[in-house]
């Protein structure tokens, strides 16, 4: 069976060739469903009431932290919900940043997301520290060479993409987490781009924090999960205050829930981690072998025919090695957005534009690009219907 | 289910739970709220060497609360840190659907199926586990 | 046709007595379809991408702000999609809030939730302010006699609930702005209780910030508004950095997009936005005024009833004035969670506990009540049944 | 729909939009961004009195973008602050998906149900009525 035909949205539109999976994915019928379930035989609020639904409610709530914990390889206590990647790096850039003083250096890198990037500039105005900048190179690549000159005894933490929304690199992250070990930072992983592409054992990585949002791994919007580490999330004092997050509550002092509830104040997206639950549960059962190596093939078979392209230049690496199939590239000096707007009229959904990274684009002297992303669903029509809309837009714009 | 939970033996558990108020002088006096239902227990112990020699407690919260204050009412005198963790353990158990070993505690296996009173039986077990930390 | 018969949930299940909409309410059947035709047919990230489903998807997005502006009697430039009320008024706490300081001083109630109490503690601490409570008269009213005596020179921000999620009572809130306003402070409001019963025009209310969630008001969870008046808004710093709330971004300087945008940091949860947008549009086509009626028809047949059971105590007024169906009580020393519990075996869905109000229950010298909510879909029956499931209670437990 | 959006007149405009590059030396210069896109458009104006004596615009955009600046070099000189204010509630009409007066705003029309592009073919006229405000 094509997995295609697991997705309503997808399975509807024969000629829809969905290649930004990269910005939000489709979702399969399974979480669907398990979002109806709920709202339509369990719905109630969570946490505080002894009635059937808010039991049920409350077990799928919780059910579905457990299986997103059983799905990274990590404990419960660990899975914050967030409402998404974005949430969960300010959470960290103030329940741990906001310790930071004057002196203390963050890194990120060239290649962020505004939201690994805005969150940290902030926190250095409120903090007077210093947001220090590892380069890019030429292929698009976090430069690690640059670690050793970067990193010093002042650095806090290092935040950084696991995988790049515009050039798809992966970073090697044992590289990194070894530097900040010998600094004695903590390392907080941008993980949006990453799970989207298969099953991640997190703990392993040796990391401090993994952000991460459902709406890019086929569950609904507005759900997503901060990681951490138990020990580092036992240390940090809440982020927002409200319901829930708190042991007890008078006007002179109020104390703290643990974690994960410290940093879930108010009533969460139950609907949401439901959804995710459900998205990791159907994750589970499929072949991911197959899947990736299906991916990479289809990526590779786009690389080479982007090469191939008159005028066409992909930013990001060209081999397979360390990298996932979110594929940038400019085409002239065509814009992104006309070119989007032709593969458009070919049926290919393609973004355009400077992806939230304008300080890369600005690295590589660029407006923006077109990217298109694999997902387990992509398949060589996809990559056909790319190819001949690409053909157009060069006609018209090149 | 719910039928279940309020059986008599329980009901009579809590509202007769031996060793109600506080002790004093006492050697180890703990106090634990569960946030989300606001009920709260008061453990005033007095130890001799690693054991308990004599408790008392106040609780404020639900029957279920007052009737696992009861059952450490009935069991905890003469227990040591170990035994406390047994009797500690065996509540899981019961909570978990299983069998206790604990005769007493048979009344709480009702409560199994509602995941939401757990914190209810538990919070008596959990205020004697943290006042032998201590010890 | 009885309004219950359009909740799926409700209509699945006849014995269901649902009085736990304080907490969160059910959701009708057009909700759910909105939700479910943007997954299955519209779904993508929105404002980015200029593909067919990105323009659907932004369209809907945008469109529900549309709607919601309208119901409030709004502008569109002023609904600040959140992930519910506690993130707006955190939101308000760090944007507004930050810009205090010592000797700054904020009023709240002593009948807040925690949402409304928690933020303004944390901020407190961060900034050194002084945090002054109003106290609450018997009847469960924030007494407003005590606003002279309280608002001072110093007074920045008054913070209240529009309606106690415990007792049920209305502030009168034209005697608070008119008493903000002689201390040149602004107000926020806490309508989370408010807005499930009925239009509202927000902007005449002459308020500055007004929160609440969708999960209350028949629509997902996971979103929530923050109104502002539109010249606050555009004062204020952003709360958190990310993809979208901004201008421009170079590692050394980052500009703001103008409001709402600049406070929507990431990807926002655009179902969540479809299904407030279609929950508005479904609520303005009720009949209000025959809804409000009959809610307040329950209300006093439940406070009548309710006032014969020997030993129940209500908390909250005994009359229909400036208050809504929201009604708690206490039953002799039972413990409201025994009670809840009693309930539930008739199929009657209340809430036992502190409400996440424990200063008001501390106030009330209660560990706890419980509460029933009148919603447009209660009905005498669900009243017989609540009352049924109090004398089993009482003979268990009084 | 999408098919219409690349006339060969809007082609062509945006190819040969007159007055590319820049203005010097000049007596308001404004620079607009996009930030959901990118698109950037640098204005220099030289003015006499009340009105635009001469115009350069710099564009890093779309077609649409460049299309648009090359209306504002086609028709702005000569403008004062209300010609400028007509002409962008012109485009306004045009892409609400009526009928402009200025005849050269139709290659525009099918740009009117792309919502997304709405702001590329915007820009130019804001930063029009921005180099303005002085005046
Ligand atoms: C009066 C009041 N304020 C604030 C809240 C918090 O709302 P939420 O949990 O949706 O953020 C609630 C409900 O829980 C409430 O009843
Ligand atoms: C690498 C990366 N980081 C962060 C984000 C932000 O995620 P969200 O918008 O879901 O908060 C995205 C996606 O937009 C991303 O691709």
């Amino acid at each position: 069976m094509r997995l295609r035909d697991r997705f309503p949205l997808l399975a509807a539109d024969p000629k829809l060739h969905y290649l930004d999976s990269g910005a939000s994915s489709q979702v399969p019928a399974d979480v669907l469903d398990a979002v109806t379930r709920f709202e339509t035989t369990q719905r109630a609020n969570v946490h505080r009431g002894v009635h059937r639904l808010a039991e049920a409610a409350t077990a799928a709530y919780e059910g579905a932290r457990d299986e997103i914990a059983r799905f990274f390889g990590a404990r419960r206590e660990e899975i914050v919900f967030t409402s998404g990647t974005t949430a969960a790096i300010n959470l960290v850039a103030h329940s741990f940043g906001d310790a930071l003083a004057a002196g203390d250096e963050v890194v990120i890198s060239e290649l962020e997301h505004h939201s690994n990037i805005v969150p940290w500039q902030m926190l250095r105005d409120r903090r007077g520290l210093k947001l220090k900048v590892l380069p890019v190179t030429e292929e698009g690549r976090i430069d690690l060479g640059a670690l050793d000159g970067v990193v010093t005894r002042k650095t806090r933490l290092i935040a950084l993409a696991h995988c790049s929304n515009v050039t798809g690199a992966v970073v090697d992250l044992a590289r990194v987490v070894a530097a900040a070990k010998s600094a004695g930072a903590a390392v907080l992983v941008d993980g949006a781009q990453r799970v989207p592409h298969g099953p991640l054992d997190i703990p392993e990585l040796g990391v401090d924090f993994y952000a991460f949002s459902g709406h890019k791994m086929y569950a609904p919007h507005g759900i997503g999960v901060l990681w951490g580490k138990r020990e580092r999330l036992e240390a940090l004092p809440p982020f927002m205050g409200g319901g829930d997050m708190i042991r007890s509550v008078t006007f002179e002092r109020t104390t703290y829930a643990p974690p994960p509830t410290r940093f879930e104040a108010g009533t969460p997206n139950i609907s949401g981690a439901i959804g995710l639950g459900a998205s990791c549960r159907w994750m589970s059962g499929l072949d991911w072998p197959g899947i990736v190596q299906e991916e990479m093939r289809l990526t590779g078979r786009l690389l080479g025919s982007l090469a191939k392209v008159p005028g066409l230049r992909v930013l990001g690496p060209l081999g397979l090695q360390q990298r996932l199939g979110v594929v940038s590239f400019a085409l002239g000096s065509a814009h992104p957005h006309d070119v989007a707007q032709i593969l458009d009229r070919h049926g290919v959904a393609c973004r355009g534009g400077h992806h939230c990274a304008e300080p890369l684009m600005e690295r590589f002297g660029l407006a923006g690009t077109t990217r298109a992303t694999i997902a387990p669903y992509s398949e060589d029509a996809d990559i056909d219907a790319l190819l001949n809309g690409l053909d157009e837009a060069r006609r018209l714009f090149a | 289910m719910s039928d279940s939970l309020y059986q008599d033996a329980l009901l009579k558990l809590a509202r007769e739970a031996p060793r109600q108020g506080r002790l004093e002088p006492n050697d180890v006096s703990v106090r634990l709220d569960n946030p989300l239902c606001g009920d709260r227990v008061r453990l005033d112990l007095r130890m001799s060497g690693p054991k308990i020699a004599e408790l008392a407690h106040e609780v404020r919260g639900c029957v279920l609360c007052q009737a696992a204050a009861g059952i450490v009412g009935l069991h905890a005198v003469g227990l040591d840190r170990a035994g406390v963790a047994a009797l500690a353990a065996d509540v899981d158990r019961v909570l978990s659907g299983q069998d206790p070993v604990c005769d007493a505690l048979r009344s709480f296996a009702p409560v199994a199926s509602h995941r939401s009173r757990h914190d209810c039986v538990l919070l008596p077990f959990q205020a004697l586990k943290e006042s032998m930390k201590g010890g």
